[in-house]
């Protein structure tokens, strides 16, 4: 009654990788000399097993997720020989014991029965496995005598050792890199930048005793969730603080807010001046930290405009600057549903005013921290990249593209034609786990290990607590011998290349320890270079703070322009961020899949949020199928009516809506990304992925919605009982209970 | 208009002509009336073949509402055998002797409705394989069933049931059974022989009979009453809201004799109008079945207003939250008709003329069973469809597994009763005599000797034939 | 089975759990959810997927409620306790409520079970003795919470295609066809946990156990632990919020504090404590 | 020595009744009313008067049983539920009262009914052969008066019976 019928035969050949890691943990200065290449060839039976292979006992190896870029630390239970499971690693600086559902299903990545097991090329049309040789032959053929500037690689956020790598041979081949993320913050941090002099300044929302955000769902998916959701348990408890969400559709964070506050979408920036304008005048806030021009300007939002213009009631920007002014002191955020539009830098540097204005600088918002060495530093991906690259693929500029870990044939809107300017690309070599859709245009596919599978070294791009570097080991054995690690796949073209400096390198492995070993002694605390790499790998990362430079506080233009609502598409879309999906590299992990929106409860398909109200004028009811169209394309959706969203939103997750990506992602749902409008950020240049309008018409068809859950209301019933804030603060203020 | 249960002058040797012609030559009808019960038992094996195969998940059950429509239909088959008993023993013992020329048929219906009902426990479980476990076989592993379980009361009670009202089915038949021996030839008669136990109609024989017969008549009714009520305790016994209540066995009870006595009336109407038994079971006796069955639709509908009000009055808002979702939710229609054809329907039955037109009580009698049913339906659908955790609840319609198997079992319990009737006598020949002897209300010797000869004998008070060695 | 045995034993028998049971309880593992920290992010839920070899059943079958969460994060959208929702917006968010078996210990489902499938261990747990349970599905009907689950198809069969199954947790059985499971508060860790114990000759103790959800929650809103164990984290929550096993109605000294268990009127006597959401009001 | 069967069928119960009183008030001497068997197609509880109290054993089977019954159900239950502790459920005692009544109740009507059935299937004599002089008639509609006699009072027994309007006297000399 088991399908877990691993036959002896299996059995074995997993062992075989345990000895490999088991060496490679060891806490005791014990020389580790057997690569992975040789762990091939190592068999380890019950009748010698290695010193840590204990047949029945888990062993837990640390490693990084890598399942969204926040880059957390993990320990996988390794048991004979089989990764099992995943767990935060109690020592990382980002989510110490916690780990969100995306890294828990991050071994369903790693398993996926739709993995790419050997090297594929381009051959009559259709993709065909090669053998590696064949996959190098092509390579050199096509790709080493590309001309300086006509290559580029596209890819996700890269860090670490292999953004070191990747920087080489973009020198060496004199070629472009585009570091591309659907879910990013650009905007954010191009105002961090102009204000703060840091494009990621390090948040402190335990230390806040209120939280207003606009559209960032920390909780969820902004940054570093987990970490986040660990100071928002500090944030709390105690002298409970609290959490205002303004955001045209209700996310996770706005789930939990106290106050959750629908403005219309794009005047964010509008009601932070408002909110400045009430500190102002009402609470008789010191407004030195502003220019007088820039009071100028907060003075002209009195409530009635502010109301005007964002739809919010006088009384509830009054009662989120009171809560600012008493409960000091606070941070503002700013994120996805304030920036993505075209006035988004406005509004994120309204915003941001707001930081200002109440003095949260060098509070609660601090100097970033980063790892010391700047080449090993995140590259954060963006949303202009996608466009800056279409424009010059449709240029005809490149012959050469390495896609990895990005998907933009999947994430890129209609507007640019991605896929039809991508033939104008003569050889696009796509590293990837998953066919998905950029791999199904790639000329050469070459097939990656999964991050439990390879040596790498990650940053995060958004570090906490002090700057660290996190170690991703092998902790079991390749499931497939065809694949390669990226790292190794890099070090392999610079070695084609004749880079100098890496002929001596056997493979990534040999590199990452000989980089280690010339780390400056001051990081390996006194221990031998072999001790230190040991430790290393037991504790997941190396710290490697560099000391922040104090942050700025100089507000930049904050004159708000209005936008003009286009009359034939009334409403707005709002391409809300699936918390499972992240931007759609999730989908095919069916625990994610099956697990159901935090939100709306829908699980395996797409779904448009209506209000209530909309969806009384359009005459719709739960479970019918709606027409969603922009000028750039359109999509039929079921809706999910509830009193979380803007009624001039339809709000639609990202993620789903895959032509391919296996058998999981495949068919379910609906794209939002395609129809995006091509309106930009105006100062960024960001995708303005919030300012597309639709209009929404009713089908006449309707199915049951897969929504897990029957009533959503508890019917007066004690299920969950909620308490005033007060009285909280009464009987638990100052002592954490749970 | 007839007024006489039954006509007292009827010759005894008409009455074993008359039963026993019904239980020879299948007619045509019976082999249609046979292959559309076959039929309709093939659906039901065809549909829990697949269950079987796959698991109870075509059967629609879900998470939220794990019983259905087996349930509710095993509620349906225990509650329709408890007429049987009714007429037999309470009757019985009470001296009503009108029952005697319909009680056989309504005890076969006991036993096999029992038969039936006894199969959905089964078919509903999610490993049929191991049902055994529910009975206390001794295991060397010391593991028993949980006495404590409504469930294993019901395996207790139902096979308690089984055995004595079989018992009770046959051994009340060995007087006829002797009469069939004596009539018949070929392997008839070496099945009756068999079967009929050496009967030779001893004084010795009668006498113990009679005892039997009301000791028996004694254990039946408690256990009839036990064997609803402990089916009641399957839901009763339960936490949940409609279903924790407290006068659940009583309510059960006077369901399941409802539901019996109306199935009394269908098969009453098919058999007097197939086998022409017209002479026995008369309109008088029907009208007397009507009657009771008026009496206990009224106890019923009694039962119902009195859970209603307890319900509205009581301080389970769960309950009475469930209680005004049932009157008007999804379920209202289905409730309301089962409210109708259970309480408003019967009324038909307290009109002479409708209640002696035999048409109109049969399509009565199929309309009172069908809210029998939806009442079971009704009993089990609502409460797990909303009960105590809003995020559960769930409308969820059985599949045509579920209806396939259920309207299967009607025809197991047609074929099983096509059967009976061809094989045993469907009316007590020795007990319509009986009523016909002592309903004679002037003991006429002469109207006896009359009714008791035949052309071959010899005149009383000539001289006798004398046979022997 | 003796005669001498019953006679013998007789009053111990007959104790029911007021009068402290037949036997006594090595553990009592309970929980503590704080629902002002719990986000309803799913982490616990789809780390119990990953413990507990939980099968993914797809949209179809999830759309017929035949999945198989044993941790289901429930979300509402109204606060009976902060007054109506009339406004045009979900003002205050979404309650959102993680329910996992509560391991009562007043179980409804045990009673009824009619081959005692499902008892109450030593360690206080509901235990579901999956090659017992012959499928009647009463507990389940009988569960005011509907935390059971049941397996309706042989999900293995199509939950994990190769190389998914490799995952597998070798620690607990995956199910077949026809049989009730449910959270068990990850029985499996418990047993490594007082397995290790028993071989370093020590009790086990706060912090050796931890079930998947708790250690994954990134808020740590779960805490779980035993609570006969009087220094344990959880012991002392339900300490401090003067609530008490075995009564269906609290008497709290401070009317105002947090913790309840979920339907407690029911006399179920649940170990999963919550405490309630706070918002401003 | 030699033993006549004798058995007169009558299709005139009263006259049958009548003969058997006769015969009870020794209208032939040496033959008792405890020599006579009555074959009837139907129940007579009325003649019971006539042939005396013969008494019937069932109810005491029926008792035994039920008591039976009762004691062996409880037990049962008892000492199952004491040695199979896994049961300890719903926070209630291992041997609960109100549910083993439950049971034992069943049981008790269970034994009951089946020690019934025994003691019927003995004490009413079936399963022996059909007496010879049986005839079909018995079952239809005639009462037959079976009586176990000397050879002396075969004579006066049919002359008693020709009395009564018998149809058909059978007899039979068992050796």
């Amino acid at each position: 009654m088991s399908g877990n019928d691993i036959n002896r035969r299996d059995f074995l050949k997993y062992m075989g990788l345990g000895g490999v890691s088991a060496a490679a943990l060891s806490g005791c200065d014990m020389p580790t000399t057997v690569t992975l290449e040789e762990g091939k060839e190592t068999v380890v039976s019950y009748l010698a097993p290695e010193e840590y292979v204990i047949p029945g006992i888990g062993v837990w190896y640390a490693s990084t997720c890598q399942q969204c870029p926040s880059a957390c630390g993990v320990h996988g239970r390794v048991r004979e020989g089989r990764l099992l499971k995943v767990e935060g690693n109690p020592d990382s600086p980002i989510n110490g014991v916690g780990l969100c559902q995306m890294g828990q299903a991050s071994v369903q990545t790693h398993y996926n029965p739709d993995r790419i097991t050997q090297p594929m090329v381009r051959q009559g049309g259709d993709l065909v496995p090669v053998s590696w040789d064949e996959v190098w032959k092509l390579m050199q053929e096509k790709a080493s005598n590309v001309a300086p500037g006509r290559s580029a690689w596209f890819t996700g956020t890269v860090s670490g050792h292999q953004s070191v790598l990747l920087a080489e041979l973009k020198t060496a081949w004199g070629g472009d890199h585009f570091t591309y993320e659907a879910i990013n913050n650009a905007v954010g941090e191009a105002v961090n930048k102009e204000v703060l002099g840091d494009a990621m300044p390090s948040y402190h929302i335990a230390k806040a005793k209120t939280v207003l955000s606009f559209g960032a769902d920390f909780l969820g998916t902004w940054l570093s969730p987990v970490h986040f959701s660990q100071e928002y348990a500090e944030f709390r408890s105690g002298d409970r603080g609290v959490l205002i969400q303004v955001e045209p559709k209700m996310s996770m964070t706005g789930m939990n807010a106290d106050l959750w506050v629908a403005a219309r979408p794009g005047t964010e920036g509008v009601l932070a001046l408002g909110i400045a304008n009430v500190l102002l005048t009402k609470h008789q806030l010191d407004g030195a930290s502003l220019s007088v021009a820039q009071r100028d300007v907060i003075a002209q939002y009195s409530a009635e405009k502010v109301t005007e213009i964002t739809g919010v009631a006088g009384e509830t920007v009054s009662r989120i600057a009171a809560y600012l002014k008493e409960r000091s002191p606070s941070v503002v955020l700013s994120g996805a549903s304030a920036h993505g539009h075209v006035n988004g830098y406005q509004n994120a540097m309204a915003i941001m005013m707001l930081n200002v204005l109440l003095g949260n600088i060098g509070k609660t918002i601090e100097a970033s921290n980063s790892v010391m060495f700047d080449e090993l530093r995140a590259r954060t991906g963006s949303s202009r990249a996608l466009l800056d690259f279409t424009k010059a693929v449709g240029d005809g500029q490149y012959d050469v593209v390495f896609f990895q870990g990005a998907n933009p044939v999947y994430s890129a809107p209609n507007h640019l034609a991605l896929s039809e300017k991508l033939s104008k690309v003569p050889f696009k070599v796509v590293f990837s786990m998953f066919m998905d859709e950029t791999t199904m245009v790639a000329d050469v596919v070459l097939p990656l290990s999964s991050s439990y599978e390879e040596w790498a070294t990650h940053v995060a791009p958004y570090q906490p607590k002090g700057g660290a570097i996190s170690m991703s080991q092998p902790v079991m054995k390749q499931l497939y011998p065809e694949t390669r690690a990226f790292g190794d796949l890099l070090l392999g073209m610079l070695k084609h290349r004749g880079v100098e400096g890496y002929a001596d390198f056997d493979d990534y492995y040999a590199y990452l320890r000989g980089v280690l070993k010339s780390l400056p002694a001051s990081l390996k605390d006194g221990k031998s270079d072999d001790v230190f790499w040991a430790d290393t790998l037991q504790r997941g990362f190396i710290k490697a703070s560099a000391s922040g430079s104090a942050l700025t506080a100089v507000v930049g233009d904050i004159t708000q322009v209005s936008q003009k609502p286009a009359t034939d598409y009334p409403m707005h879309l709002v391409p809300s961020i699936h918390q499972n999906m992240w931007d759609g590299r999730n989908a095919n992990l069916p625990w994610l899949q099956e697990a159901p929106d935090q939100v709306s409860k829908v699980f395996w398909d797409s779904w448009a949020e209506l209000h209530p109200k909309t969806a009384d004028k359009l005459g719709v009811k739960e479970g019918d199928f709606i027409r969603v169209e922009s000028a750039q394309g359109a999509v039929e959706v079921q809706v999910y009516i509830f009193k979380g969203v803007h009624p001039d939103v339809v709000a639609i997750p990202m993620g789903q809506g895959h032509e391919a990506y296996g058998r999981y992602a495949k068919g379910v749902g609906v794209n939002v990304l395609k129809m995006l409008s091509p309106a930009i950020e105006e100062k960024s240049g960001e995708i303005a992925a919030y300012a597309t309008q639709v209009r929404i018409s009713k089908t006449g068809k309707h199915a049951k919605l897969a929504r897990l859950g029957g009533s959503e209301y508890q019917m007066g019933r004690k299920l969950v009982a909620t308490v005033a804030a007060d009285v909280f603060r009464r009987t638990e203020g100052g002592s954490d209970v749970a | 208009m007839q007024t006489k249960d039954i006509d007292e002058n009827i010759a005894w040797a008409k009455i074993n002509a008359d039963v026993l012609r019904s239980m020879e030559n299948p007619r045509m009808g019976y082999w249609i009336a046979v292959v559309c019960c076959l039929a309709m038992v093939s659906c039901a094996v065809v549909a829990e073949i697949y269950q079987y195969q796959t698991g109870l998940g075509p059967a629609n059950l879900t998470w939220s509402q794990m019983w259905g429509l087996y349930i509710a239909t095993f509620v349906f088959w225990i509650g329709m055998s408890h007429s049987g008993t009714l007429l037999s023993a309470i009757l019985h013992i009470i001296h009503a002797d009108w029952r005697k020329p319909i009680y056989r048929f309504a005890e076969a219906m006991t036993t096999f409705s029992l038969m039936t009902a006894g199969l959905f426990p089964i078919i509903h479980l999610g490993r049929v394989w191991n049902m055994y476990w529910v009975l206390p076989y001794v295991s060397d592993r010391g593991i028993w069933p949980n006495f404590r379980s409504p469930l294993s009361w019901d395996a207790f009670a139902i096979t308690t049931y089984l055995t004595s009202s079989a018992m009770f089915l046959f051994i009340g038949m060995i007087p006829d059974l002797a009469i069939c021996r004596d009539n018949a030839r070929g392997w008839r008669q070496k099945l009756y022989t068999v079967l009929s136990l050496g009967w030779q109609g001893d004084d010795r024989q009668w006498r113990n009979f009679r005892r039997i017969y009301l000791l028996m008549a004694c254990f039946l009714i408690p256990l009839a009453v036990s064997v609803h009520s402990i089916v009641s305790a399957d839901f009763a016994m339960s936490i949940m809201p409609g279903w924790h209540v407290t006068t659940f066995p009583p309510y059960f009870v006077a369901g399941a004799l409802y539901s019996g006595c109306a199935a009394i009336i269908t098969l009453f109407i098919i058999l007097r109008y197939f086998f022409r038994f017209e002479e026995y079971m008369t309109i008088p006796i029907l009208e007397k079945t009507c009657k009771l069955t008026f009496a206990i639709a009224m106890v019923w509908t009694y039962l119902n207003l009195i859970e209603f009000a307890a319900t509205w009055y009581g301080h389970d808002m769960v309950a009475k939250e469930l209680l005004y979702w049932k009157f008007t939710g999804p379920y209202a229609p289905y409730f309301w008709m089962m409210l109708f054809l259970g309480s408003v329907m019967p009324f038909t039955l307290a009109v002479e003329k409708l209640r002696r037109h035999l048409p109109t009580m049969f399509v009565v009698s199929l309309f009172l069973n069908l809210g029998m049913w939806l009442e079971r339906w009704m009993i089990v659908g609502p409460t797990l469809s909303q009960n105590y955790e809003p995020f559960a609840w769930s409308i969820v319609w059985p599949s045509m597994v579920q209806w396939a198997i259920v309207f299967g079992s009607f025809g197991w319990f047609g074929l099983l009763f096509l059967v009976f009737v061809k094989v045993f006598p469907s009316v007590s020949m020795y007990e319509v005599k009986e009523m016909v002897f002592h309903r004679r209300t002037a003991h006429r010797p002469d109207l006896a000797v009359s009714l008791h000869r035949r052309a071959e004998d010899p005149q009383p008070g000539s001289t006798p034939s004398t046979k022997g060695v | 089975m003796s005669l001498k045995n019953v006679l013998e034993n007789w009053s111990n028998y007959r104790k029911g759990a007021e009068e402290g049971g037949h036997h006594t309880y090595e553990h009592m593992w309970g929980m503590a959810i704080d629902l002002n920290k719990c986000t309803g992010c799913n982490a616990c839920s789809v780390a119990c997927y990953a413990e507990n070899n939980l099968a993914t059943v797809g949209k179809d079958r999830m759309m017929k409620h035949q999945g198989m969460h044993w941790l289901r994060m429930e979300r509402y959208w109204d606060e009976p306790d902060l007054g109506g929702d009339d406004n045009e917006f979900q003002v205050r968010g979404g309650s959102v409520l993680p329910m996992m078996c509560q391991q009562c210990n007043s179980a409804t489902c045990e009673p009824v079970c009619p081959v005692a499938a499902t008892y109450h261990t030593p360690d206080g747990l509901n235990a579901q003795v999956y090659n017992r349970c012959i499928g009647s599905r009463y507990c389940s009907n009988n569960c005011p919470y509907r935390l059971r689950y049941f397996n309706f198809y042989s999900y293995y069969e199509e939950s994990w295609p190769a190389p998914l199954h490799m995952q597998l947790n070798p620690d607990l059985s995956v199910r077949d066809k026809g049989v009730m499971e449910k959270c068990t508060f990850c029985v499996q860790r418990i047993r490594t946990a007082k397995d290790t114990a028993q071989r370093e000759e020590r009790v086990v103790k706060d912090g050796d156990v931890i079930t998947a959800c708790a250690q994954t929650c990134p808020t740590q809103a779960i805490i779980f632990g035993d609570l006969l164990d009087k220094t344990s984290k959880v012991s002392k929550v339900w300490e401090s919020q003067q609530v008490v096993l075995g009564k269906a109605k609290q008497s709290k000294e401070n009317k105002e504090l947090r913790g309840y268990r979920v339907l407690e009127g029911l006399n179920t006597d649940p170990k999963v404590l919550y405490l309630d959401r706070v918002r401003e009001a | 020595m030699k033993r006549y069967y004798v058995m007169g069928l009558f299709s005139n119960f009263e006259e049958a009744f009548a003969t058997i009183a006769e015969i009870r008030n020794h209208a032939v001497p040496g033959v008792s009313v405890d020599d006579v068997t009555l074959k009837s197609p139907i129940e007579h509880p009325e003649i019971e008067e006539v042939l005396g109290d013969r008494g019937s054993p069932i109810p005491k089977f029926t008792l035994f049983g039920a008591i039976f019954g009762m004691c062996f159900g409880f037990l049962f239950l008892a000492s199952a539920q004491a040695t199979f502790l896994v049961q300890p459920q719903g926070g209630k005692a291992v041997i609960p009262l109100p549910s083993n009544i439950v049971l034992t109740y069943e049981l008790l009507i269970l034994f009951g009914v089946l020690s019934t059935v025994i003691g019927f299937l003995i004490s009413a004599r079936l399963f022996t052969r059909r007496h010879p002089l049986y005839s079909e008639k018995v079952s239809l509609d005639q009462i037959g008066i079976l009586l176990e006699l000397d050879e002396k009072n075969v004579n006066p027994i049919k002359e008693l019976f020709g009395k009564h309007k018998v149809l058909e006297i059978r007899e039979e000399v068992s050796q």
